[in-house]
């Protein structure tokens, strides 16, 4: 630990801890834990069986019950520690149990059944990664179409939003017009109007122009965010106009200027749009559940609810599943991070 | 080709006016400079040449076609920004190929054009290169080269030089000189600083608050500033101004008394000057001479700048400011009082509105306490 | 790029809007374990047998039929057969198979019981059959009893008694609750019916909370605010959200938990071997030893356009023994009179845990109350359990007094029927 | 990046001229007839070409649900199409209001809509400024020089990209009674704590996991301001001999103010909307001590089978009053802080 915090922290002025130092280190530190360590549990315990998800208390790592072949018992048999009335302790393998009484053998030596106290015993774990929880729903589930359908719906809307929100954002920020301030004023006043709130009239509409079990149904009400064109249009303020006319001098048509300047130049609030649209149509959840009701429509955020019964909630599939699914946001983010702290810092927030 | 003529241009951004009536007339060939302070408009009039903007009245004409409802892209002109406004993204050679490639050009012929204009302006060697890359003398010259490369029929320069350290404005300024002997197209330069309007202009037109106050040849508006504001806009360091009246007028000659009480005495004196009139006489730094007679009225120092060649004084006669440039080294502390005269000084004499009554550097002059 | 991309997804678009080819029958369907495998298999065999007919299962989230089914029906739309629970609310978007079907009598024979739970009133359409039947009821940690030294009570113990003897385990085992019951309206109302509650009024409408509902709620929270019964569970949501207690009980921090029939294939695959547990049925109250029935239809759905393919489906769905073997294999209790009446249903657990539990549920059914059997096939039993589920739940949660929360729950029905402008 | 030498292509260029050929033939294609619209309508009848397609989607989506919403306000029983609803004028609103006292949610007819309101209130006072307090420190510490400063960017950063149902879930299997902490603090010998089913520490968790999962996006645009102060502002202070704390109050705070404003008015609007990760944390208890206005808004108007859409609407339509109050700041601040646009 000393090496390596040497190797992060460089301590201000080179010698001593001021009191600051300790700050980072704590904050750091602290905020590893408390950042990562969650996500990286929920890792684990995806490869929990179900029984041992719903263990208390919880283990860090996923663990079973070691089970032994015993001769003269056909199924295998779990182990157990036991501390025998000769103050001796023993690994001895489970037969049956009647009550408050395990009826033991020695693995090794099987004729004999020792009678044991069950709170005297306890199982012998070694770790075990539930795999199943990932391969099964691979079969069941058809993985390769919820993925498909993800990637569709996640690529498209985040295309879509690309264009849509970049042309808004270059006629809002480049052009004089009429209604140009009244179109501003709307599209920030939506910027805050939660899904929920529009969730019952939306559903109409969709369902009203025939989008209802249909990926655009999904995917058009949330390509025109207004986040979207917040962010460029702040980041396109600071393209200065004199490109422009340069380009309308260079005989460039307006759309030639959009494309061919405007866009490259606002690559960095693009690339940050692109990261967190990609992460929104992702992880939506609530909205394509509404409109999806077909199976070979739904997204993975939907399809793995499907483990979600009236009564029982197969939680060992689920985790594995949300586990699959957050794979590829955070790939997108580990390749696109230098962006999102140039784009964010440019995009005019500042 | 090149020739354009301004007749009423008007532009006004919502309720401000900013060009008023404004008429010109440029010459094929002719290097225009728009010269004035900052605000004085002569951005926008070169932006409404471009088509940049829109006039609000008036027309525009290009070799005699009315060009005001021609889009910029077509009106074959060729601009120059201020900040270079090379496309960042693009290197040197797509910068200069743009506008080439979107009028649709063969691709031969763009080579062609795009490598004679880095030779001519000697970035050749940077053509891969962004503008990311380059110093900010070589941004300026992609900058012309991409006006350039288009041919255009005239040539628009928004304070091209303004972005440049001192030494490369002066050698740059020289290569712009030159580069418009060797194209002879038109050029409109806008530029607030008089030197380079007076070393780069055919003619210059100096603009204020939207109005062109005088257009001429450099040593047209030195020698003969149509009102104040032009006289004090040209020539460095600016001309003293001092307020005066007339005190005699006889003849062909006339008195006019300055800065509470100094006389000027004037022959031959032109225009119509009476006794009593209210005017204000000025005079440049370069004209001012220590007198050899010591009644000659005496300028109390306040500053004195040694350049070395010369000395500047900056001084005070009874309250009233005045600057001289002396030749060569002088022995003079800020607080001495040392004699000063007119010789051989052209003056300039403006009325009350500043307009000029006359100004020659024929009249006979003297000051007197 | 993104205009080809366009016009392309468009033209996907309106090939998968239009793409319900004649002869399809899309089938919505929840999970609460198996059942989703079990039906794929059986939906493959269904179309071997018959190759004119495509069965599309659409497996979705319970939330789904909940939330999202409803609204689609309201609009027309909606799968040809869904596996629902709100059978009544929904009656009227039901298709009628009677005309249909090839054998009306079989239909009527064998599912004509719990016919009303799911068609309007007063008519004798034929909607669809169960799929199971549930039943809600009691489970007790053998294991924790026989380390106290507790005897469990008998079969036909009280709540009181199970509440005293679990309370005694709890305290002498260290377990954290003596017991707990789902945070649902159904469950709860299992034991209020044992205390002599009556919801339907005389006009059909609900009645204001009577005695026996105020006497049985009141030992409810006197209850769990001494600890007897786990609160955690009744507060950890708002509104009428379904909580399940399981967990706890997996987990052996229960001595007793009142659950129902489908809890057992659950409990057996996490229990384990950890401990014995066994199903008890229903305690006893003043009036009854009831439980709560309940359980999910297979309806087909009106606005269907192709009723004989669904009529084929569902009669072969309706066979008898293929609710045999779909009730074998899900460890699910049957709701057809003869698979019922002939037993010998073989459960396909080797757990004997699990067998003797079920075989508990199914005699336990034989005590269901009268207006218990009601209850599934009242239009306003949904609204009455969610008014009681959030309000105690508020109270529990020490937000509303037992005087007020029998006043909101009255309000909250009132409000409801007025809302639904009957 | 050197420069390659004159005449000779970068090589990277000739791959991506490759991939963008297509891009750039649609481009151009598109082109052609879009001459011919600016022609007809001159460069500001492009600005609406520009601005229509947005437009549209947004008019459909997301205006037309709104004043539908409107509409549905005004409207009562159980339907979900407004064509087999009943007009009943202000009902809706007239049920919200019915108090006999504001102050107490108890008091009112609808008691689960003010619970709500008040949760809320107290919900984004709480929750926005300890967030902005934790970010601030954040970007604070990832502003000094340390070694791997973009792997600990990411670290803060990387809640930020889960979905609010894992983010719900992974907290609640921590905080459950028989999670993760008490577990934890089992082993540690503290008494273990039943976190979610206590009134008070449920709604701290609330505040508190919602801090985790939204506080990265915040510290970067803060540490984003942060790195744009000048570094020759705290030489200055330095050669002062200005004390850490005053550099701080006199130089940080002022200069970050833009973008702090920036970061209130975001997690403001952020906060009146919170749900989805409270409500897998919680479901709005214990009680209705965690349910806030979206959530009754949800389940009064779509999640239950009772449903309500009306009363919903109406609900709504008073949270978006408040919504477009904090509007009017984001504009006053928007006109502040943004650099001046268009024409010289």
């Amino acid at each position: 630990m000393g090496a390596a915090s040497r190797f992060i922290f460089r301590r201000r002025g080179g010698k001593g801890w001021h009191w600051t130092d300790i700050v980072t280190w704590v904050w750091l530190v602290g905020g590893l834990l408390i950042m990562f360590g969650p996500a990286v549990w929920l890792g684990f315990s995806s490869f929990k069986s179900p029984a041992a998800l719903a263990e208390f208390p919880p283990t860090i790592l996923p663990y079973v019950t070691q089970q032994v072949n015993v001769e003269g018992y056909e199924q295998p048999l779990a182990l157990y520690e036991a501390s025998l009335p000769d103050g001796s302790t023993q690994v001895l393998a489970e037969v049956r149990r009647i009550g408050i009484v395990s009826q033991m053998v020695d693995p090794n030596a099987p004729g004999e059944i020792i009678r044991v106290n069950i709170g005297d015993r306890t199982p012998v774990r070694t770790m075990s990664f539930a795999t199943e929880n990932y391969t099964e729903p691979f079969v069941q589930f058809d993985f390769v179409q919820y993925l498909w359908n993800s990637v569709f719906v996640t690529v498209t809307a985040t295309l879509i939003t690309l264009v849509v929100n970049s042309m808004a954002a270059f006629a809002l920020s480049k052009y004089e017009f009429k209604g140009r301030s009244v179109a501003m004023l709307i599209i920030l006043a939506t910027l805050m109007v939660p899904l929920s709130v529009i969730m019952v009239p939306l559903y109409s509409i969709i369902s009203a122009i025939g989008l209802f079990n249909n990926l655009w149904g999904v995917i058009l009400p949330t390509v025109a965010t207004p986040t979207g064109v917040f962010i460029l249009r702040q980041y396109m303020l600071t393209i200065p106009d004199e490109l422009i006319d340069a380009a309308r001098m260079d005989k460039a048509s307006e759309w030639q200027i959009y494309w061919r300047i405007v866009l490259p130049l606002a690559a960095p609030a693009l690339a940050v749009l692109a990261i967190f649209s990609v992460v929104w149509r992702w992880n939506d959840f609530l909205w394509p559940l509404i409109v999806l009701s077909r199976r070979e429509l739904y997204t993975l955020q939907v399809g793995l609810s499907i483990y979600a019964g009236e009564l029982n909630v197969q939680w060992h599939f689920i985790l594995a599943m949300t586990v699959v699914t957050m794979i590829p946001v955070v790939l997108v983010f580990i390749f696109l991070q230098r962006f999102i702290t140039t784009g964010i810092a440019g995009t005019g927030l500042k | 080709m090149g020739q354009i003529t301004l007749t009423d241009i008007k532009k006004s951004f919502g309720a401000i006016d900013v060009l008023h009536d404004v008429n010109l007339h440029i010459d094929d060939g002719e290097l225009v400079v728009f010269v004035g302070p900052s605000g004085c408009g002569k951005s926008t009039l070169l932006r409404v040449i471009a088509g940049l903007e829109k006039v609000t009245g008036g027309s525009i004409d290009i070799d005699g076609r009315r060009v005001n409802d021609v889009t910029a892209a077509e009106r074959g002109l060729a601009m120059v920004f201020q900040s270079y406004a090379l496309y960042p993204h693009m290197t040197v050679r797509q910068n200069l190929a743009f506008g080439l490639e979107n009028s649709k050009m063969p691709k031969a012929e763009i080579t062609e054009r795009v490598g004679e204009a880095a030779r001519m302006l000697e970035i050749d060697a940077y053509l891969d290169r962004r503008p990311g890359q380059l110093s900010g003398g070589q941004r300026q010259r992609v900058a012309i080269g991409r006006a350039i490369v288009r041919r255009p029929v005239a040539f628009l320069l928004d304070e091209p030089l303004s972005n440049l350290d001192a030494e490369l404005r002066v050698s740059t300024r020289a290569e712009l000189a030159a580069l418009h002997a060797r194209l002879s197209s038109t050029m409109i330069y806008v530029t607030h600083d008089q030197v380079e309007a007076m070393t780069l202009a055919d003619r210059i037109v100096v603009m204020r608050a939207g109005r062109i106050e005088q257009v001429g040849t450099p040593l047209d508006l030195y020698n003969t500033p149509a009102n104040r504001f032009v006289a004090g806009f040209i020539g460095a360091p600016h001309m003293n101004f001092l307020q005066g009246e007339v005190a005699e007028r006889t003849g062909d000659s006339a008195i006019v008394t300055v800065a509470g009480g100094v006389r000027v005495h004037l022959h031959p004196v032109e225009g119509s000057m009476e006794k009593g009139q209210k005017l204000t006489v000025g005079v440049r730094p370069q004209h001012l001479v220590i007198s050899a007679d010591p009644t000659s009225p005496k300028v109390k120092l306040r500053l004195v700048e040694a350049l070395g060649s010369e000395t500047v004084i900056h001084g005070e006669i009874n309250g009233e400011r005045l600057m001289a440039v002396l030749p060569g080294q002088q022995r003079y502390r800020a607080g001495d009082e040392v004699p000063l005269d007119l010789e051989a000084a052209p003056l300039h004499l403006f009325d009350e509105n500043g307009m000029r009554i006359f100004s020659t550097p024929g009249t006979q002059r003297r000051l007197s306490a | 790029m993104q205009t080809k991309s366009i016009i392309a997804g468009l033209a996907l678009a309106l090939l998968t809007s239009t793409a319900a080819s004649a002869g399809d029958v899309r089938v919505m369907w929840y999970s609460d374990g198996v059942e989703g495998e079990v039906m794929k298999d059986l939906v493959d065999r269904f179309m071997k047998e018959n190759p004119g007919i495509n069965v599309i299962l659409d497996n979705v989230a319970y939330s789904v039929i909940k939330e999202q089914l409803p609204v689609q029906l309201e609009a027309g739309n909606g799968p040809d057969v869904a596996r629902v629970t709100a059978i009544k609310d929904l009656a009227k978007h039901w298709l009628d198979l009677r005309p249909l079907v090839k054998d009306p009598a079989y239909w009527d024979e064998n599912f004509g019981d719990k016919a009303d739970w799911m068609r309007p009133d007063g008519s004798d359409q034929i909607s669809g059959f169960m799929t199971q039947l549930t039943l809600t009821g009691g489970f007790a940690n053998k294991t924790l009893f026989e380390q106290a030294g507790v005897e469990m009570p008998g079969p036909e113990a009280t709540w009181e008694e199970w509440a005293a003897a679990s309370k005694q385990v709890a305290d002498s085992q260290q377990v954290p609750f003596a017991m707990a019951i789902d945070r649902s309206g159904h469950r709860i109302t299992a034991p209020m019916l044992s205390y002599g509650v009556n919801y339907i009024g005389e006009d059909g409408k609900p009645a204001p909370l009577d005695q026996g509902a105020k006497d049985f709620l009141t030992q409810f929270v006197n209850w769990t605010e001494e600890g007897v019964f786990a609160k955690d569970v009744w507060v950890s949501a708002a509104g009428n959200t379904y909580r399940a207690a399981a967990e706890d009980f997996i987990n052996g921090q229960l001595a007793f938990y009142y659950s129902g029939s489908w809890q057992v294939a659950n409990l057996t695959t996490k229990i384990g071997n950890n401990f014995d547990w066994v199903a008890t049925g229903s305690p006893c109250g003043p009036a009854a030893c009831t439980g709560m029935p309940g359980g999910a239809a297979l309806v087909a759905v009106k606005y269907t356009k192709n009723p004989e393919e669904v009529a084929t489906f569902m009669d072969w769905m309706a066979r008898e023994e293929i609710v045999r073997e779909f009730s074998e294999r899900t460890l699910f209790l049957p709701a057809h009179k003869g698979v019922v009446e002939k037993g010998g249903l073989n459960f396909q657990t080797d757990n004997e845990q699990a067998k003797a539990a079920l075989g508990t549920f199914v005699e336990a059914s034989k005590a269901t109350s009268e207006t218990a059997l009601k209850l599934p096939a009242w239009r306003w039993a949904d609204t009455v359990y969610a008014a009681i589920v959030t309000r105690v739940g508020q109270t529990l949660a020490g937000e509303l007094s037992l005087e007020d929360t029998f006043a909101r729950i009255d309000a909250d029905i009132a409000q409801k029927v007025k809302d639904a402008g009957l | 990046m050197t420069p390659p030498a004159a005449g000779s292509p970068a090589p990277s260029r000739s791959f991506a001229s490759i991939l963008l050929a297509p891009v750039k033939l649609v481009m151009g294609i598109i082109d052609v007839p879009l001459r011919a619209l600016q022609k007809a309508t001159g460069i500001s009848g492009m600005a609406i070409f520009f601005l229509a397609p947005n437009m549209l989607i947004f008019g459909i989506f997301v205006l037309l649900p709104l004043a539908i919403n409107f509409v549905y306000s005004m409207t009562g029983g159980t339907a979900f199409f407004l064509a087999d609803r009943t007009f009943i004028g202000l009902d809706q609103y007239d049920r919200l209001f019915e108090c006999s006292n504001y102050l107490d949610p108890m008091s009112c007819q609808e008691d689960a809509f003010w619970t709500a309101v008040g949760n809320t209130g107290w919900f984004v006072v709480l929750q926005v400024t300890l967030m902005i307090l934790v970010a601030l420190g954040t970007a604070l510490i990832l502003n000094r020089k340390l070694r791997a400063r973009s792997f600990w960017r990411a670290v803060f950063f990387f809640p930020v990209l889960l979905s609010p149902v894992v983010v719900g879930l992974i907290w609640k299997w921590i905080l459950q009674r028989q999670g993760l902490l008490n577990f934890a603090l089992f082993e540690m010998g503290i008494e273990p704590h039943n976190w979610l089913t206590d009134r008070t520490w449920a709604f701290v968790a609330a505040v508190g996991v919602s801090i985790w999962a939204h506080m990265g996006f915040y510290a970067l645009i803060l540490l984003a301001g942060l790195q744009a102060i000048p570094k020759d502002l705290y030489e200055a202070a330095e050669m002062d001999g200005t004390k850490a704390s005053r550099v701080f109050w006199r130089i940080t705070l002022p200069l970050l103010a833009p973008n702090l404003l920036v970061v209130v008015v975001l997690a403001l609007i952020k906060a009146v909307q919170v749900f989805d990760e409270v409500y897998v944390l919680t479901g709005g208890g214990p009680g209705t001590s965690t349910m806030f206005l979206t959530q009754y808004i949800y389940e009064t108007g779509f999640a239950s089978q009772l449903r309500n859409p009306g009363l919903a609407a109406a609900a709504s339509i008073l949270m978006g009053l408040v919504l477009v109050v904090l509007t009017l700041l984001q504009l006053g601040i928007g006109r502040k802080t943004e650099p001046k646009g268009g024409k010289k």
